[in-house]
């Protein structure tokens, strides 16, 4: 056995070649569109950039505006809350309907539809059809109204105070399908003996659900988590169908804004700036998650 | 609980043992739980219906009869013509042919974009999950990292990018951009599906012989269809369901269907004709609607298989 | 106390058009220690969850303690029960995966801590309380599921498949485990298994299941060494009892099984009734046995196909009778492919049964 | 050749008076091709700029005449119509020049203004008067006199759309006819903070809250909905451009019987001269950039004015045609122009960026009751000192 | 051919920064069948996947058949492999499952359909070759993945536990097969496991794994009663060797080991060298190697704590020098818990240990 001399080590770089080309896109997408664009854009909220990307720095000047300007941190106010209720409603009802529907009910596949179809409509969509129902002219207020009750109010999307829990009902419309959807999958996951094991020891369901099942579904809460809320960081198109703003920017939301700023007001470093605190945000809340969940663990 | 049985305890004679209840338990229909259960699923199923409802009924009224008064009310005199107006000829500016241009275009847009972004979405999976390389991971974080960026904010740089590419306004342009943003989410569900499948299965084929684009086609596609579905749906549903790269990443004779859509709901003439904007509306949902009724099934299935696992 | 402490009555039940078990039987003595054995998908689980009121019975009814529990919740039929899985409550610590049921039933702390501490201590998990399942070993997790059934201070302890999740070398550590606790707490337990060498180690009595039937229930030396019927005879003992089918015939007086020629005489078989000659019969002996190159009543002569030392012992497969058969001798007795040796049969320990009825005869 | 043209003119009036230049600019042999973005500028302009920068320019595009193509053209993305306007005479026949002045940079003309339009308008519903029992008004302060009698029938008083540029628009109005044109030069066109802070300005908030207080209950969005409610008479009146005028003639209502227009709000007769232009991107196609040169002569063509702006409600650039069609509340206009009481509107003196920040200030001011005029002053005041 | 066909010089492999296997050298013969046993997550299947390809070497070297394939792909180093998983391709047929990797390799047509007729022949499969593997039960899934390796026509057979997956009984078949098959096509065959049973049945030689490093590597009759060290000897044999730590005392000029006061003669105990006194050792006795109620050199008094009765044998329990011991008997000869019998030990059969350096002596 004298092979030493021609155990040499391939070249490192060739090896595992067609992943690597198969990757390409992936790379180019990452590096060039989503960390390029980004730091491009981090880069240019240092600029006065107007309607075109020019090189004349200003410093902080375009963030001092920022968070000097009412409608920004109504944006950001309104996101706070759109974002909780939305992340509290949309894990609760979708995981009550999951747990509604895991009781071997009958007609399983109809209600699942039932709550699933919003999914496959557009935010624009939704929004016009909530626009619509929510409007006092015609909608639920003068329908009730015409019932007698003449002094119901119901104006979600004409109280500015209010109007972003009317966004909300819709965004929850939307969404909650595909909560409960994941949320399904999970309860299915489970181990069928953990069920049985609670029964012998006399636990009530609710008790099971709460205490035993719901902790079980960590990873299932996450994924739904993190999509969640990355449509909520998102939410732009919902506001735009259902009130633009309104009343009044009663119910702007951060990309809102930057879109506004960046094309509306020809301002491209404000807009930028603003595009710079959400991905601050966004990379403060994903980034250790991103790193746990997919950086530090190796596969088994 | 043991003692109070044990004092319970008889001497049980067999007659006695032969007592007592038998047979399956009863379980009335009506039992409070069931009341309670299917009463809960109703009532959530009449939120998720009433809008549908609201746009299929009102699509089907003529303007009179809206502003009379109660979206709610079935149409007294049910008519077709808002229907026909969203499909052939609304207005938006000179263009009298409502929706039905956009429609093609959406089609043309939407399946060479469903298409390419499932492919190489798919491929990455396959790579991440079975051919990991140096960084790859690295290259993937930063792809879920990006699934949160909001769009509106990356429209500047991919014009810079589509434009130095010479795509810019081009179909193929508007295809990349899908692709790019279908990448991130797309890829970790195909990761996940793919690292779910054995891992042997995947030693045995190369032992066989068989080499990157072999194992995939011949042995992962056939085996991946719940997560094809899952993919197909949440992309056929995403893009035809986009405004704002249909029109900022083309030019008009490609705009897909929703902008049709937005210049008709938009474009007000005197009153909005709520039954015409209803009509555009439901056109404008139908392909999603349908592609998603008929693989509904199937897309339960598949995001048990990609997504829970994580 | 001599009453039974667990009684099935015509117990049926189907999964739809599926009849999974019909009009069942079966008496457990208080204190005895049952095995429900039987291959995949018989009926094991189905008949274990039947008594725990997990599943609802089509039919029959089910006594615990002599109190018709048919209609009962789990909870309060005075039952424990253990997983094959463990099924622990992976977010709580041993400690409150061990109280929580009792903490529902709103027991009072002093109690729960009292029972939470004595099944801690006979199950040798106190150094474990504190932690998460996920932070145990497979063996110790399994005691803790065990410990869950013994808080809950039962009459009878369902134990479904508990060690089949472990690997060899635990599973006879925790088996022997399993018989002290029993020996010691003296509770009834029903234990289901398709793992014979647990039942034959762990049973007072062994009930043999096939499709949803019981097929023999009996202690564990007599199902091994007087199996009922050809199947429970093939299901026990491993490697399997070589089966010769053959014909009972007369010869010079004395009684024989005649297989394709070769000749063994039951003069040393313990019938049952008298065997006409003509019948056809099944003859099964033992791997242990069969002797090799022992002095024995009829001499056999065969060849050495295969030779499976395994420490202990050392199983050969030989050819006889036109069919392939197991000997198990000594591990000490080696014998290489190719040898030829001489083999006598014990018919004193041999089963014969009927080729039709498949019964022991 | 094909020339494809982007604008967002939308609405019924508003097409059938793009029809006009389709019409006019098919007949010189070329072809337009309609690129109608719905939704307002708001949404139309990001596209279009989008475009322009992504190299897939259109042929030509509308802009509001000013400040908003500015970079475009400083980037060289915009053709150069010197030439056009050269043989032409555009220096000579357009009226006021104020509109070419916002054309030209660095010497050269870059674009193509085809109407001039007016904020400087309430519109009333002479049926709504009538409802609740009071004369039409003939001024500002009638109005507000009389909007009690209208909110006692179940009348808005005045409708105020929900986008932002409506609010935005309407206080500008309120501070050339309540302030006065002075003051509007010094803040806009100097933009002069102590002046934005001054007491003329503390009027003009004043006025503005009445108009909020006058404004609730409008619950629409579009500007052309807030119209109608004065057409259908559910609202008293609107301060809007005099664009609002296409809708009531669409309607088929006549100036003077069912309506009644107040230039200047009745008070202060003077208009500014927004409007629109068209911009044309430099094309790489030949035979494109000479179609661009023969849109451009086109859409100020005489003729094709008179038809285009009769139908758009608004005045032509050119002070040489012959506007017999106008209604009366055109000529009003017409009246004003040539008497010079004209101010350039904000969008030529202020960046898109100020307007965008004026916006949403109104929107909020207009939207939020419980916002004193005091605070939405100081916030102004801001704005102006910190506009370009 | 009497040169190796499998050679391993100095192979490290590392996940990151841990280090699964430290410079690890292995030889096997041109024909031989090799086991791989160790408990879980030592490493075998890490050493396996190396030697097939699939897994990139941190260092070191890899030869088959003399030829270093150290960085060739898995197809071109002439093995086949065999997974516990089966890893059958689900969308194809068996037949597609055998072809598959010949297609890949282009092979002709006839010469696929030979191999694919010849291996179904062999492993007794023709009838299965157009059902899909959701049509086949465990064993035959199991002989289709067999199949897989055999029609690559190679040099050398990897099997990755290939058995446990299967139940008990199916084990035990397949096992034989298994030997059978290498008897017939005498190929070289490295088979990993963690059944001590397997090991010892189908080895010519077995390699005792722990963490990375081979503990010992001899015949299995040698691992089984000449363990080289206490690893060895306790993770080979069910139940384990009994261990009683002690000390070597001269005790009248004859050698004992002194464990808690009670003595075990050395006398027929085959020592590798002078074992001086005072040194500190574990005694090993297998379970079959403690005899009761037999005559023997030292007799020992115990009382029975646990009987396991197995069917042909029976285990047995018991408190000795302090500690519990199990000692294996016939299954025909019973003791109830708490009898008191006599022990002996066969100490020529017995295994001394050096209690710091854990290796024989
Ligand atoms: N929920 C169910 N619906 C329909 N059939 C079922 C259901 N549960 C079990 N069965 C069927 O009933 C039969 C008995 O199942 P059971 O689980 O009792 O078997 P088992 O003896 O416990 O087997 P194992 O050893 O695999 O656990 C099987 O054939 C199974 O397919
Ligand atoms: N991809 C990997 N990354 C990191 N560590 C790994 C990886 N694969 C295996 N290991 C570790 O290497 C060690 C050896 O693993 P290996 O699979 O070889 O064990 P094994 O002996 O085959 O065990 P088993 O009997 O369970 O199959 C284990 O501790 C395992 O945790
Ligand atoms: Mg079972
Ligand atoms: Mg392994």
């Amino acid at each position: 056995m004298t092979g030493h001399a021609n155990a040499g080590r391939p070249n490192q770089l060739l090896r595992n070649l067609h992943s690597k080309i198969a990757s390409i896109p992936m790379i180019l997408t990452a590096v060039v569109i989503f960390l390029g664009g980004t730091l491009w854009t981090v880069f240019y909220s240092f600029t006065n950039s107007k309607l075109l990307p020019r090189l004349t720095f200003v410093g902080l000047d375009q963030y001092e505006r920022l968070w000097s300007a009412p409608r920004w941190l109504i944006s950001i106010q309104n996101l706070a809350i759109y974002g909780v209720f939305s992340l509290i409603f949309s894990l609760v009802i979708g995981f009550l309907l999951a747990a509604l529907m895991d009781q071997k009910i009958r007609f399983e596949n109809t209600f699942r539809t039932i709550f699933l179809y919003p999914f496959a409509l557009s935010f624009i969509v939704t929004g016009l059809v909530w626009q619509w129902i929510l409007n006092p002219e015609f909608g639920i207020q003068s329908v009730v109204r015409s019932l007698g009750w003449s002094t119901f109010t119901f104006d979600p999307l004409y109280n500015p105070s209010i109007v972003i829990y009317g966004i909300l009902i819709a965004a929850l419309w939307q969404g909650t399908g595909l909560v409960m959807c994941l949320m399904l999958a999970g309860l299915r996951g489970i181990d069928e003996d953990i069920w049985k094991a609670a029964r012998v020891d006399g636990i009530p369901m609710w008790k099971t659900y709460l205490f035993i099942i719901i902790p079980m579904m960590r990873a299932v809460f996450i994924t739904t988590l993190v999509i969640i809320a990355s449509g909520i960081v998102r939410v732009y198109d919902l506001v735009v169908a259902q009130t633009s703003g309104g009343p009044g920017i009663a119910s702007e939301v951060p990309a809102k804004y930057v879109y506004d700023y960046m094309f509306q007001a020809q301002n491209l470093g404000q807009g930028f700036a603003a595009s710079t605190m959400m991905l601050i945000t966004v990379a403060i809340i994903i980034v250790p998650w991103a790193y746990l969940e997919f950086g530090g663990r190796k596969r088994g | 609980m043991a003692d109070t049985i044990s004092l319970k305890t008889t001497a049980a004679t067999a007659g006695q043992l032969a007592a007592g209840p038998r047979g399956k338990k009863p379980r009335p229909m009506f039992s409070p739980r069931n009341i309670m259960i299917y009463g809960a699923l109703i009532f959530a199923a009449a939120y998720y219906l009433l809008p549908l409802y609201v746009m299929v009924v009102t699509s089907l009224k003529g303007m009179p009869e809206i502003r009379l008064g109660n979206i709610f009310s079935p149409p007294l005199e049910i008519t077709f013509e808002p229907w026909v107006k969203a499909w052939s000829s609304a207005c938006t500016g000179l263009n009298c042919d409502g929706l039905s241009r956009g429609f093609w275009n959406s089609v043309r847009i939407t399946i060479p974009s469903t298409i390419v972004s499932i492919a190489i979405a798919s491929i990455n999976g396959y790579a991440l999950a079975n051919w990991r390389f140096k960084g790859a991971d690295l290259f993937f974080t930063i792809l879920i990292v990006g699934a949160f960026i909001p769009y509106q904010v990356m429209i500047y740089p991919i014009v810079i990018v589509l434009r130095e590419m010479g795509l810019y306004g081009s179909l193929t342009g508007l295809i990349i951009v899908h692709t790019i943003f279908g990448m991130p989410i797309l890829t970790l569900l195909f990761r996940n599906y793919f690292t779910s499948l054995p891992e042997e299965l995947f030693k045995a084929a190369r032992v066989d012989g068989a080499g990157f684009w072999t194992i995939y086609f011949r042995i992962m596609l056939p085996m991946s269809l719940p997560i094809f579905v899952v993919a197909m749906i949440l992309q056929v549903t995403g893009i035809w369901n986009d405004f704002l790269f249909g029109v900022v990443f083309t030019r008009p004779e490609y705009y897909p269907m929703t902008v049709q859509l937005n210049n008709i709901v938009n474009s007000v003439q005197g009153v909005k004709e709520y039954n015409v904007n209803m009509a555009a509306t439901i056109l404008t949902g139908a392909v999603p609607l349908i592609v998603y009724f008929v693989s509904g099934r199937l897309f339960v299935r598949g995001i048990a298989a990609g997504a829970v696992k994580g | 106390m001599n009453s039974n402490s667990v009684s099935v009555r015509d117990l049926s039940l189907s999964f739809g058009a599926v009849t999974v078990l019909e009009t069942l039987n079966l008496d457990v003595k208080d204190g005895e220690f049952l095995v429900l054995l039987g291959s995949s998908g018989c009926g094991k689980s189905t008949l274990l969850n039947c008594i725990a009121g997990l599943l609802d019975v089509s039919d029959g009814q089910i006594f615990i303690k002599d109190k018709n529990v048919t209609w009962e919740e789990p909870k309060d039929r005075g039952i424990g029960m253990v997983f094959q899985s463990y099924a622990l409550y992976p977010q709580m610590t041993v400690e409150g995966n061990l109280s929580f049921g009792l903490k529902v039933a709103k027991l009072p702390q002093a109690e729960i801590d009292k029972r939470v501490a004595r099944a801690a201590e006979i199950l040798q998990i106190q150094p474990l309380l504190k932690r998460k399942p996920s932070e145990l070993s497979g063996g110790q997790r399994q005691r803790v599921a065990i410990g869950r059934a013994l808080v809950r201070d039962v009459d009878v302890f369902l134990f479904d498949e508990p060690l089949s999740n472990l690997d060899a070398k635990l599973r006879s550590e925790l088996r022997v485990e399993i018989k002290r606790l029993h020996q010691s707490l003296k509770n009834t337990m029903i234990y289901v298994t398709h793992d014979q060498i647990e039942a034959l180690t762990l049973a007072d009595r062994i009930a043999v299941m096939k499709s949803g039937v019981i097929q023999q229930l009996a202690d564990p030396m007599t199902i091994y060494n007087m199996p009922e019927n050809l199947f429970v005879a093939g299901f026990i003992g491993s490697p399997s009892m070589n089966f010769f089918r053959g014909e009972i015939k007369d010869k010079g007086g004395r009684k024989v099984v005649d297989v394709n020629g070769v000749d063994f005489g039951m003069d040393a078989y313990p019938a049952r009734g008298p065997l006409e000659a003509g019948r056809k019969v099944v003859l099964g002996v033992r791997p242990e046995h069969v002797k090799v190159d022992e002095p024995g009543e009829e001499i056999h002569d065969a060849v050495v196909d295969i030779e499976e030392p395994m420490g202990a012992d050392n199983l050969l497969w030989l050819k006889l009778a036109g069919q392939t058969i197991s000997v198990r001798i000594a591990g000490s007795r080696r014998y290489a492919p190719g040898t030829a040796l001489k083999l006598s049969f014990d018919m004193s320990m041999a089963s014969i049964f009927d080729a039709a009825t498949e019964n022991r005869v | 050749a094909e020339l494809e043209v982007t604008h967002w003119w939308t609405s019924g009036g508003e097409a059938a008076a793009v029809a006009e230049l389709a019409k006019a600019f098919d007949a010189t042999g070329n072809k337009w091709v309609d690129g109608a973005i719905a939704g307002s500028g708001g949404t139309a302009r990001p596209i279009m700029v989008s475009r322009i920068t992504g190299g897939d320019p259109m042929g030509a595009t509308q802009f509001n005449h000013g400040r908003q193509a500015e970079e475009l053209v400083q980037s060289g993305l915009m053709r150069d119509l010197t030439d056009v306007a050269t043989k032409e005479h555009w220096k000579d026949i357009i009226k006021p020049s104020s509109l070419l002045d916002s054309c030209t940079i660095d010497g050269k003309i870059y674009c193509a203004p085809v109407n001039i339009h007016s904020w400087q308008w309430l519109w009333l519903s002479n049926a709504a008067f009538k409802t609740a029992g009071v004369e039409v008004p003939k001024n500002w302060d009638e109005f507000v006199a009389a909007a009690p009698a209208l909110e006692k029938a179940g009348i808005v008083p005045l409708a105020v759309g929900g986008q932002p540029w409506q609010a935005n628009g309407a206080f500008g109005v309120l501070m050339i006819a309540i302030g006065g044109k002075d003051v509007y030069q010094k803040v806009f066109a100097d933009k002069d903070a102590e002046a934005a802070a001054g007491p003329e300005m503390v009027k003009v908030f004043k006025a503005a809250d009445d108009a909020r207080r006058l404004s609730k209950g409008t619950n629409v969005q579009d500007w052309n909905q807030a119209t109608n409610l004065v057409i259908t008479g559910k609202a008293g009146g609107q301060i809007m451009g005099d664009w609002a005028q296409g809708e009531f003639q669409l309607a088929g209502q006549k100036a003077g019987t069912d309506y009644t227009c107040l230039p200047g709000l009745g008070v202060n007769e003077v208009i500014s001269t927004g409007g629109d232009a068209f911009y044309f991107p430099l094309l790489k196609d030949e035979e494109k950039s000479k179609a661009q040169e023969v849109l451009a002569s086109t859409l100020l063509n005489p003729t094709t004015q008179v038809a285009f702006n009769l139908k758009k409600g608004s005045l032509p650039v050119r002070g040489d045609v012959d506007l017999a069609a106008a209604n009366d509340c055109m000529k009003k206009g017409l009246d004003i122009l040539a008497k010079g009481n004209v101010v350039t509107s904000t969008d030529q003196m202020v960046s898109a960026d100020t307007q965008k920040q004026m916006e949403d200030l109104f929107s909020e001011f207009f939207a939020t009751p419980t916002m004193t005029p005091d605070a939405a002053q100081k916030r102004f005041v801001d704005i102006i000192a910190a506009a370009d």
